[in-house]
């Protein structure tokens, strides 16, 4: 079987500056995949090439064997690719139920019934209650707090039915105990099927996520295997402790 | 009747023209380009101006004179503006989006309105020694008004430039147009920043408006000719860059200049506004931003 | 079925028959005037808010659609002496097309710099148009108008009814954008639109489809000024203004719900025509003020307020549709 | 909208009536006579407008201090039309079907008039022009008199011509704003242009946004024309004028003017001040003693009294004298006729010579006037920043035509070294 994703040889350039240069990640499905690397060493851009936001330059992105390398981001969703957003991004002016709606009319219509409005609210309470966000479904996006609105942009992400789930620091700025409620939603999804990729700063949920860890270093992989191994790698060391 | 002599005048009356444009233009490429407050009512603040400095030149102040009283009334304005227009939008966190551009399009209508009550709708002008004199060189006739133009959007770039990059305030500026978070670190005040930064934006509108009515008569609603103008130099330029506006004013101005000596003045402002759309489609982040 | 389509049908079919039967009632032929410009309005700010509120693109070349609407109708009036259905239609798919290709051109462009393009490409039509001898140039042309359409005593009557089968239209498109799979895609990309576009919404076709459609009313309302003022010239129908009045009555009147626009172009446009003769600037002046107040203060607009108003009842409903999911 | 002031009222009745009687009881039970129109009283129009509201509202309260129209009390109602083809319809319809107007002036210039025509010529009723340029060339309304000193471009521009021809020109240059009018006027002043076998040097139509003129005249120059006709409207006039002055327009020149707008306006003329001086352009009065028609004097003095508190301008030369000829019009056909039927008075109108403030008028072909009267006046002697020098005779010499003549052209260059 062919692998998941497949990035091939993918450099991205902003304006003569490098921000990817020649990126090459292959990630088996089921896998959980700890995508580590200073600020600025390119983890978002690689993320924003993956899901379409940005087009590479050079390289090509194979997702179940395709190449989406020229698609939408819209298309790519709809193959099963979906990602989560550093700063939170929801739809404001919708409630929290209403957030999930859009994912469901655009990209799993056809596998459920719009018309059955009943169903499709049942739904999405499902999809909440797996995030832990089911005593908020009434509220607007705009009410809802730090952790919420994370919970809730994993919600969107999953109503895709997604097969490859890329969380972008889905726990910057979140308490401890906040911090672990979110690995243990990540770890059920998993669990249930789909691949997740976390860009992470904190390094103990990196630790306890991660069977795998790729480190990314000014736009380059400097290192990718088993986490113990990759914190151990020289190169990783330098480029988190300066040393 | 063509010849390369009126091709070469052509473009040295666009450059003084293009200066006038850049000088209008400097306050909306710090209030739209770094603040990125969709500043609609630019234009509109460019007319007030312009009325203020023909208010005060009615009691016979020259108008530059005028331009330096009317700066620091502006600032304060300008500080004003954004202090509401923050507390309605930006503080709420939400993206103002298409209410922030109807907020500054309503302040631009009520100038517009309040303009036309208190002045009427009678073009004015005013008079000064450079306004209907030229400097002769040989065969060659340039308006002292628009050399005062020159001058002023010089030293006015020139002065925005280094205030940008050498004060610690223009320096807390720049950093909270590229990020407000690290801002806070250093330990600025985004908000009081940009409050003050509109400020500077507006006083620089003020002396916009004097050069205006320095370089033409005004009216009420003229600000509708300038809209589109100031838009289209500050994305030309690339957003917040001072000397950018500076040179993207004077290609502004040539092309004019020589598409209404080439091909006829009827034919200007589409090539203008086809400029700004083709880079708009083809670069928008502008022609002078890295 | 949801709920409101009922009476919104009656209404839809009702006005339309109103605007014809009502001069049989022998109404004043001053109201028929009055009347088409308030619809045409009602077109006008309903057409801006499928792409300034369901899509957050704010247009200022309203005048740019209108105007070459009325050009449009113009020119197939004067070449083939199209009757005036004809005209809407050619004028409705030069609209939709302008949308288009304004749409490709800078959709790709987020929130101002949209503006700034829609300013830019309403010059450029404008100035076609100033040069284009054929349609009269700068000097604009006068229409003769033609004996009156069979079935109605006055061509105002008859434009009067055809400005309000536009308007019906322009709402039923609008409701159905609103409450179809397109409106919630829009709203999406509005408020985020990558992600939107992540959560698999194919935003630029939304954009370009909300830009033609919205294009495409502008025109149509535009098309039959050739036969209501027997005169068009570039200046007055390319004006600025249209592009400033729709915004306001779209965003005094409410952006988020299809009846806002038409609302506040009910409000705005009347109150202008009985303004006329006392103060128009202060009437300018109160439409200001209130466009700051409602951006500030009341950014749901008149359609906010009402909904505020008989908030009790959405929250009963509300009640019993949990209540009827628990069960 | 006008209602009479008290004072004038007691003027009108004599004051030894005193303020026992109150004033409605003077006139007959009969309603009052109705005059309607439109005008811009808001928008770039609005400074014309708005002297024609004072000087209609001036009439109003003559012929009320008179006692009236046909013993009846006149109103008028008038709205404003921006000057947009799309308000004014629908302000006649109201003035006609809902206030029931008695009597209608067309609204003020061309653009809102035009609109009008249809309604006027479907419902045959009796309008009367309020400065426009040709509105009833395709209509064709049997009842429209346009009182405009104006009927084609021959009539507005051939003084213009005529000097030029007789000061030996042989070189033109045309420039014109991209505008309704102005492009009217371009084509009528090329086609006398050219019969008059002048070679065209320069021809430029610039757009109304238009920032500075530097470049224009400095083509103008170099193309060395003998006399240079511009069209213009109000804000490019003032700029032209500038740029003229700045960068010279070349030796040759013998003329310069013609059709630009705004070189009337009080504001326009006290700014520009000496830069005027050998300026030749057309108007519609001037205070020479050739024009001195009965009443006019009486009227701008009364006017200038009025118009601060009305926010116009104190001269008004250019509009209001024809607004009130206008009701002037309307008022002696009534009389005459004693009637108030459109048909009656168009007829009356067709066959009478009319004594006006403008001077007597008679009507020909398309309801214009027959013996149009343009005045091409050349600016002498201006100083800079007086107004009230405006009011003396021999600033606006009349050079055209020669019955108003009341001096001989002196050429442009020559005219500005004094």
């Amino acid at each position: 079987m062919s692998a998941l994703l497949e990035v091939k040889n993918v450099t991205k350039r902003f304006f003569g500056f490098t921000a990817l240069g020649d990126v090459n990640v292959t990630i088996q499905a089921g896998d959980r995949i700890g995508l580590i690397g200073p600020n600025g060493s390119g983890k978002t851009t690689l993320i924003n090439c993956v899901s379409g936001v940005f087009k590479p330059e050079v390289g090509t992105i194979r997702f179940l064997g395709d190449d989406i390398s020229s698609l939408a981001p819209h298309r790519r969703a709809k193959k099963g690719l979906a990602r989560t957003f550093q700063i939170p991004r929801p739809f404001s002016s919708m409630s929290v139920e209403d957030n999930l709606m859009v994912p469901l009319e655009y990209v799993v219509h056809d596998l459920i019934d719009l018309t059955n409005e009943t169903a499709v609210y049942d739904e999405a309470r499902e999809l909440l209650r797996r995030v832990r966000l089911d005593d908020r479904k009434g509220a607007f996006a705009n009410d809802l707090s730090q952790v919420e609105l994370r919970k809730l942009e994993l919600a969107r992400a999953i109503a895709a039915r997604p097969q490859l789930l890329i969380c972008d620091e889905a726990m910057a700025g979140l308490a401890t105990k906040e911090v672990n409620e979110i690995l243990d939603i990540l770890l059920d999804l998993n669990a249930s099927g789909i691949t997740i990729v976390m860009v992470e700063h904190i390094m103990q949920a990196v630790m306890r996520f991660s069977k795998r860890i790729i480190c990314l270093s000014a736009g380059r992989v400097i290192s990718d295997g088993a986490p113990a191994e990759v914190m151990a790698h020289p190169d990783v060391r330098r480029a988190y402790l300066g040393s | 009747m063509f010849s390369f002599e009126l091709l070469f005048e052509a473009v040295v009356f666009g450059l003084l023209v293009g200066c006038f444009y850049a000088a209008i233009s400097l306050g909306l490429s710090i209030a739209f380009g770094l603040l990125d407050v969709p500043h609609i009512a630019h234009a509109a603040f460019l007319v007030l101006a312009a009325y203020m400095t023909f208010l005060l030149g009615s009691y016979g102040l020259d108008p530059l004179v005028a331009a330096v009283l009317i700066v620091i009334p502006f600032f304060f304005f300008g500080v004003l503006v954004y202090r509401f227009y923050y507390e309605a939008f930006e503080k709420r966190g939400a993206d103002a989006g298409v209410r922030g551009i109807a907020f500054f399009f309503g302040i631009a209508f009520l100038v517009q309105v309040f303009l036309s009550m208190k002045f009427g709708l009678d073009q004015r002008t005013v008079s000064a020694p450079y306004i209907g004199r030229s400097l002769e060189l040989g065969d060659m006739r340039i308006p002292w008004r628009l050399i005062v133009v020159l001058c002023v959007a010089i030293a006015l770039t020139v002065g925005l430039k280094l205030y940008l990059s050498k004060t610690f305030q223009g320096r807390a500026i720049r950093a909270v147009a590229q990020d407000a978070w690290a801002l806070r670190i250093v330990g600025a005040n985004p908000v009081l920043t940009k409050q003050w930064a509109f400020g500077i934006a507006t006083a620089a509108a003020a002396i916009g408006g004097a050069l205006l009515i320095i370089v033409s008569p005004v009216e009420p609603s003229l600000d509708r000719v300038y809209i589109g103008r100031t838009f289209c130099v500050v994305v030309l330029a690339g957003l917040g860059s001072m000397s950018g506006t500076l040179v993207a004013g004077l290609i502004l101005g040539v092309i004019e200049s020589l598409v209404l000596t080439m091909f006829g003045a009827s034919w200007a402002p589409a090539v203008a506004y086809g400029l700004l759309l083709l880079v708009l489609a083809i670069r928008p982040q502008g022609l002078f931003r890295q | 079925m949801k709920r409101g389509t009922i009476p919104f049908w009656v209404f839809a079919a009702l006005l339309p028959a109103a605007a014809y039967g009502l001069p049989i009632l022998g109404m004043n032929e001053y109201y028929f005037y009055i009347s088409y410009i308030v619809l045409q309005y009602v077109v006008l700010a309903t057409a801006w808010n499928i792409l300034g509120g369901y899509a957050g693109y704010v247009n200022f070349g309203t005048g740019a659609f209108f105007g070459a609407g009325a050009y449009a109708a113009l020119v197939v009036m004067l070449l083939f002496e199209a009757p005036l259905v004809v005209q809407i239609a050619v004028a409705a798919l030069v609209g939709a097309l302008m949308g288009l290709g304004a749409g490709l051109l800078t959709l790709r462009l987020k929130g101002i710099f949209f503006s700034i393009a829609t300013i830019a490409v309403a010059i450029i039509i404008e100035t076609f148009v100033l040069n284009w001898r054929f349609v009269g140039g700068a000097t604009g042309v006068q229409i003769i108008r033609g004996p009156v359409t069979y079935g109605f005593e006055t061509h105002t009557r008859m434009l009067f009814f055809v400005m309000s089968v536009l308007a019906v239209a322009s709402l039923v498109i609008a409701r159905y954008i609103e409450t179809s799979w397109l409106g919630r895609g829009l709203q999406a990309l509005r408020d985020a639109e990558v992600a939107a576009e992540c959560s698999g919404v194919p935003t630029l076709r939304l954009k370009l489809i909300a830009c033609a459609v919205s294009g495409a009313l502008m025109a149509a309302a535009g098309a039959p000024l050739p036969l209501y003022s027997s005169f068009v010239e570039p200046h007055s129908v390319f004006s600025l203004n249209y592009s400033v009045m729709a915004l306001s009555m779209a965003v005094i009147g409410g952006m988020a719900r299809w009846w806002g626009p038409a609302l506040g172009a009910v409000l705005i446009a009347s109150s202008q025509q009985f303004a006329a003769f006392a103060s128009p600037e202060f009437h300018l002046l109160i439409v200001g003020l209130l466009l700051i107040f409602v951006v500030i203060a009341a950014p749901g607009g008149l359609v906010g307020v009402i909904q505020w108003v008989g908030n009790w009842r959405v929250s009963r409903k509300e009640i019993n549709r949990s209540a009827s999911v628990v069960k | 909208m006008t209602n009479v002031s008290k004072r004038t009222f007691l003027h009108g009745m004599g004051l030894g009536l005193g303020a026992l009687v109150l004033p409605q009881r003077v006139w007959s039970q009969e309603s009052p006579i109705k005059v309607g129109t439109s005008m811009a009283l808001s928008g770039p129009l609005a400074s014309g407008g708005r002297q024609s509201q004072l000087a209609l509202q001036m009439w109003a309260e003559d012929v009320n201090a008179r006692g009236g129209l046909l013993g009846r009390k006149v109103e008028i109602v008038a709205y404003d039309d921006q000057g947009s083809p799309s308000q004014s319809p629908g302000i006649f319809s109201k003035l006609v079907d809902l206030d029931k107007v008695d009597l209608l002036i067309a609204p003020y210039g061309t653009v809102p008039a035009a609109a009008i025509m249809p309604f006027a010529k479907e419902r045959r009723l009796l309008m009367i022009g309020h400065i426009g340029y040709q509105i009833n060339s395709k209509a064709k309304h049997d009842m429209w008199f346009n009182n405009s000193p104006w009927s084609d471009a021959e009539s507005w521009v051939g003084g213009f011509f005529r000097l030029g021809k007789s000061a030996g020109v042989k070189k033109v240059a045309f420039l014109a704003s991209d505008q309704e009018f102005a492009q009217n006027i371009l084509a009528g002043a090329k086609s006398l242009a050219k019969s008059a076998g002048f070679e065209s040097v320069y021809e430029q139509s610039y757009p109304p946004s238009t920032v500075d003129f530097s470049a224009m005249i400095r083509a103008i120059r170099a193309a060395a024309p003998d006399m240079v006709f511009v069209g213009s409207y109000p804000a490019d006039s003032t700029a032209i004028i500038r740029a003229v002055n700045e960068i010279g327009v070349g030796p040759n020149v013998k003329l310069f003017g013609g059709a630009m707008v705004g070189l009337q306006y009080a504001s326009i003329m006290q700014s520009l001040g000496s830069q005027l001086n050998g300026v030749v352009n057309y108007t519609t009065y001037v205070p020479e003693k050739t024009m001195a028609f009965p009443g006019i004097k009486d009227f701008l003095d009364r006017f200038a009294k009025r118009a601060p508190a009305a926010n116009v301008e104190t001269l008004g030369y250019y509009v209001a004298p024809f607004a009130y000829a206008s009701a002037q019009i309307l008022e002696r056909a009534v009389t005459a006729t004693k009637s108030l039927k459109h048909d009656v008075l168009a007829d009356y109108l067709r066959k009478n010579e009319i004594s006006t403030l403008v001077g007597p008028i008679r009507w020909g072909a398309d309801g214009e006037w027959a013996n149009p009267r343009v005045v091409m006046v050349q600016f002498r002697d201006i100083k800079d920043g007086d107004l009230e020098q405006f009011r003396q005779e021999g600033k606006q010499v009349i050079l055209e035509p020669q019955q108003f003549k009341t001096g001989n052209l002196i050429p442009f260059q020559q005219a500005r070294r004094k």
